[in-house]
């Protein structure tokens, strides 16, 4: 999780240049990390549906920069990157893609279900908009018991047409509930184009708000800088009471929806463009004026990380078959007449 | 003792809860100032206040969907779903989310929701709001689904849901509601997955829930006046379900009915009758008999609905049924 | 179904006082229609749940008045005045909440299934929302076969905070589908007041069409020429290939939610005021300068129909019970290899 | 005869009632221009066009909705749910609405809609991407239900619930997409309600569904070494259900296994066991043994998954406590 001294004084400042040193390095660290993820699928290693969030790491790595640890996520099927900017160490997320007991969900979770809930992450959610209306009860249980937290939730384009969507944002406007709605906007939903999912224009999507009057606010998903600044003022405004905010954060998926989509459906020009101008780790890359050696050098750190992520995964515990059956329920409470509980 | 009616019943357990525990809270369409639609919370809004007695929006995925949150972050909320054919809207907050969560994050969280809900024909609603689906839930791994048939046994059984720290899905029959019943003193909270013999028997062996418990119990009375004796036995938990003592009855009796008013077909009887033949195989005398819907959703002409809905007679003719056979 | 002349041409002209009168006529058949089922409900008659929309008549009779018979129709729980102003016999409808073969489901569905495909009603639904999909694909399935037929959903304020609703909106929408979704504002979701269950003020519900881009128009429900012009209006847009239309409907129930609600919710000050002021029949009736001796013919010859109706209901034939499972599946259809079908 | 993958047989039976009949056409989410998640619909948007290989958004509640709807009004439209576990957001829309409004209306409606869905373990999708829920449909008047196990059946049924005039949940088990198997140069329409006995045995019947259908066959050869002659029955069609073939089968045999990928508990087993206990109670030499998944949630770890899921061994565990019964 990149911590950036200026957090305290929001309200538009900009982030210096230590500052975002730090988002990018970690914007770096999200993209090895999935790149190898994405090797070791091909690689046959890991088993299961994994989806990469290449493009996006701004996003990842803003809001959650301007979140607390206390505060919550929840995010999606596309989960490495807020998993790891929210604070789960990389070689845990590893060790859970690999089915490993040292995961961050210990093997039961997997690539869309990754959890830690010591860091605040609730939870990745298979299921589109699955874990949208848990966060308006989280941000419920905040506000009944007064506490200076947030709730957060990470979603795609594609799920603001789901009506899980609708009445989670409808009910936590009209509670005004200190929740963050992340639209994490890349124009995509699997296979399907903006424009053939949304009666919006794909830049206007921040509409949504208008049908429960709530606070919009937007910025550029590719720029770490405005996301982050765009993230503090958001969680400012749901803790003052005035309700909570649709962050919407246009970006963009340079690669397949899943890892080893072919893309049959994307024009090839449009993804050499699209990553030609639209990586958030090149844009700031030339912003910071990053020389080839100090990349180099930083990446060869990250990569290390990565590497012993891997090696720390591979070294991890099996779980045992019947372990399957360990967690279906919660194990009784002792309760006593009349109703003591504890 | 003190009598109570069902509904009162209920609302005992939520305003004892709500009274000792902070962490308890209400949300539902209408609970608040009409005090639900079957008037099961009225005058709590006036005790504890709108912040804990929320009526929502028209929302069945959020209502649940926000009981999971609150639940995880340390909350016992009980949500109302007003009818549970409105359920149907929320499954996959309950199926994918509630029963799941604890799984798939390898024990990291707990989520302590009940969600209340009612229903059930006689009263000609239509089609759309009586249908009965608790056997749905059974078959859904980390819920645990509650179906009480008493006063005394709806108190006690709401105790343990809202206290259980999983997801409960506890199911009210709407005709139930003015019935009275003695009820302890103290709320005993009566645990999940213990059934209840209601009645003793040696011929036969009706294991009922929700409404036809109180049928199967007038058969009985019916029945025992041509000399056959039979017991009558409600899971009250449908999961996890209290196999022990539904098959030690019937190893008893040796005959056994089911009967509850959801349709047959894939109902919660389906369950029961592959239970008890697996496990009592060397002593039924008979086939299981199921009671249950006839195969339709519910017509609304009054004799339509009570065609299509189990009866006191279908009961005492399963029963019959089964002692016939030699 | 009123018929009004001036029809044909559309666009903001007015309707004739011949006309206003037909809606007059219609209003108040519907408005004894519903006081006599009340009145029949508490002498113990008619079986079930009802709801009646005392106060609503000009949203139905309006509305009904600017489509055709070919146009179809969903309604909701509240659905009486719909399914007369679509142009059901009244005898047929009272026969239904009797039960009765001669009903229009038959005897199948009871007040809040009322249906009759004859005249374009697809059915009244008890689920809020529950209906708006379909209405949708129907007006796909007009769309596709290049029919000049309108869809039309009818729907409450609380109905927009349905998953149902959004879902349904958007994609009509998106698919420019020729579909009307009038949303009959009334301010109440049961007992709950729209400050409690809408994150917008109740005035401002309109605004959930921007979330769609859809077209919104807004007429005041209390006033049937109004609906009738904006009806037309709608269905206009919705035919011309522009996509639907949110038509927004201030309206007011005058009564309790269902038959025999006590409103223990509810200011008794605000009944008697809005009924005071807000009920369109009066409205209408001061408009058109009726005197007492018209009013009084009219409503005779109105409670005549109405009485009739209950004469015809109670005279109607019991469904036999084993006929509740003549309807659950249609028949077999004669099938040939490879597939010929007829 | 030509050979066709389960997924090719899929695509055969739509492209060729979309070639043949104007009112049929798909929605779903990514079907036109990727082919679906599971390619079953590639190439059909080069022949048909976007107006009837309609991608959607992600709408479950509006795409089985909007479907109801263009049925009603005469078309036939098939619909594509992604993965059955997306089911649980239009429950509503499939049981309150498509299963009823041929009751509801008295008969003045009829609803011809095919919703198709997959699902299925042994991937490590974890529990939100294979959870089987078939049961729960079998629970719903109004509604047909199919599950197929072979590209013959898949095709020839497929076909049947397009041409039937009532909604018909229309299951495929992903892991049988690449199966191979021989199919009819024509395609011969499958009667929805008939079983299919895959195999003669005299021991003992296996019914089973899916994927199991062909665990049940391997089962059955490795227990003919033993001796042991297995029947395999594939209802095909859960509802309305073939009991005659069914029991016929277990009354030849005296013995019977039920297997599903779902979990045990309150499973389609679960009905199979009740009917056949009680229309072959006389015949029976063993209880009903189920097979099916442990009641957890599916975890992601292969080693667990495997653990929760059934697997030859199981089903052959189960017919040979059947017939070690004396
Ligand atoms: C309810 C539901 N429907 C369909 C899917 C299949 N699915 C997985 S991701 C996806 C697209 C999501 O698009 P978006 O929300 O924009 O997120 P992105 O993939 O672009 O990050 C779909 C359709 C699903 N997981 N859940
Ligand atoms: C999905 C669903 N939830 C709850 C109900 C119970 N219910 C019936 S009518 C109603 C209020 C509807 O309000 P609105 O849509 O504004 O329509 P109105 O009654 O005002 O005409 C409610 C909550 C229902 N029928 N369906
Ligand atoms: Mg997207
Ligand atoms: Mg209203």
């Amino acid at each position: 999780m990149t911590t950036v001294e200026e957090k305290a004084g929001s309200g538009g400042g900009r982030v210096s240049k230590e500052g975002l040193r730090g988002f990018f390095r970690e914007m770096l660290l999200i993209r090895r990390f999935e790149e190898k993820v994405e090797e070791r699928f091909r690689a046959g290693e890991l088993p299961g549906f994994l989806h990469v969030a290449i493009g996006q790491e701004a996003v990842a790595s803003g809001v959650c920069a301007a979140l607390e640890r206390e505060d919550v996520i929840a995010s999606t099927h596309r989960a490495h990157g807020h998993s790891i900017a929210k604070g789960t160490p990389i070689e845990r997320i590893m060790a859970e893609l690999y089915g490993k007991v040292e995961g961050c969900s210990h093997g039961y979770g997997g690539s869309m279900h990754l959890y830690d809930v010591e860091v605040g992450n609730l939870g990745a959610n298979a299921v589109v908009a699955g874990g949208i209306p848990g966060i308006v009860g989280a941000a419920l249980a905040f506000q009944m018991r007064g506490e200076q937290r947030v709730a957060v939730a990470f979603f795609g384009d594609g799920a603001t047409n789901a009506g899980t969507f609708h009445e989670s944002m409808n009910l936590a406007q009209l509670w005004k509930v200190p929740a963050i709605f992340v639209l994490e906007n890349n124009g995509w939903a699997e296979s399907t184009p903006a424009k053939q999912h949304l009666p919006l224009p794909v830049d206007e999507l921040g509409k949504r708000a208008l049908a429960y009057g709530m606070k919009l606010i937007e910025a550029d998903g590719q720029d770490v800088e405005a996301v982050y600044l765009a993230a503090l003022a958001a969680r400012e405004h749901a803790l003052s009471g005035s309700g909570p905010v649709l962050l919407h954060l246009r970006t963009y998926r340079l690669v397949g929806h899943y890892v080893g989509d072919p893309q049959v459906y994307r024009d090839k020009e449009e993804i050499k463009k699209t990553k030609a101008t639209k990586d958030p780790i090149e844009l700031l890359r030339a912003r910071l004026e990053l020389d080839e050696d100090e990349l180099a050098s930083l990446d060869a750190e990250v990569m290390a990380e990565v590497e012993a992520s891997v090696e720390f995964a591979k070294a991890g515990t099996d779980p045992k078959p019947e372990d399957a059956l360990a967690n279906v329920y919660a194990p009784a409470r002792k309760m006593d007449r009349g109703g003591l509980h504890a | 003792m003190p009598e109570l009616t069902y509904r009162e019943a209920v609302r005992d357990a939520l305003s004892r809860a709500l009274r000792e525990d902070e962490t308890v809270f209400l949300m539902g369409e209408d609970i608040a100032e009409m005090g639900g639609s079957m008037a099961v919370t009225q005058g709590l809004l006036d005790e504890f206040g709108p912040k804990r007695i929320r009526n929502t929006p028209i929302s069945e995925m959020a209502i649940v969907g926000s009981g999971i949150g609150a639940a995880i972050q340390g909350m016992r909320p009980v949500v109302e779903i007003m009818y549970e054919d409105f359920l149907t809207l929320s499954m996959e907050q309950l199926v994918n989310q509630a029963a799941k969560h604890r799984t798939m994050s390898g024990g990291q969280v707990k989520v302590p929701l009940t969600i209340r809900t009612q229903g059930g024909a006689g009263w000609s609603p239509g089609a759309q709001h009586a249908q009965q689906l608790e056997s749905w839930f059974v078959h859904v791994p980390g819920l645990k689904v509650v179906f009480a048939s008493t006063p005394e046994d709806v108190r006690g059984l709401l105790w343990s849901a809202i206290y259980d720290d999983n997801p409960v899905v506890f199911f009210e029959h709407r005709t139930l509601y003015p019935l009275k019943g003695e009820v302890p003193d103290e709320l005993e909270p009566i645990p999940l997955g213990k059934a209840r013999v209601h009645r003793e028997g040696t011929d036969v062996t009706v294991v009922a829930t929700g409404r036809l418990v109180h049928d199967a119990l007038t058969a009985a009375e019916q029945a025992e006046k041509d000399g056959i004796s039979v017991e009558v036995v409600d899971p009250r938990t449908l999961l996890p379900l209290d196999e022990e003592t539904i098959v030690a009855s019937v190893k008893k009796t040796n005959r056994c009915v089911t009967a509850h008013e959801a349709v047959v077909r894939g109902g919660f009887g389906a369950e029961l009758a592959a239970v008890i033949q697996h496990a009592a195989f060397d002593w039924l005398d008979a086939p299981i008999e199921r009671v249950g819907s006839k195969f339709a959703p519910l017509p609304f002409a009054p004799v339509m609905e009570q065609y299509v809905i189990p009866q006191v007679e279908d009961v005492l003719a399963a029963i019959r049924r089964t002692v016939a056979r030699a």
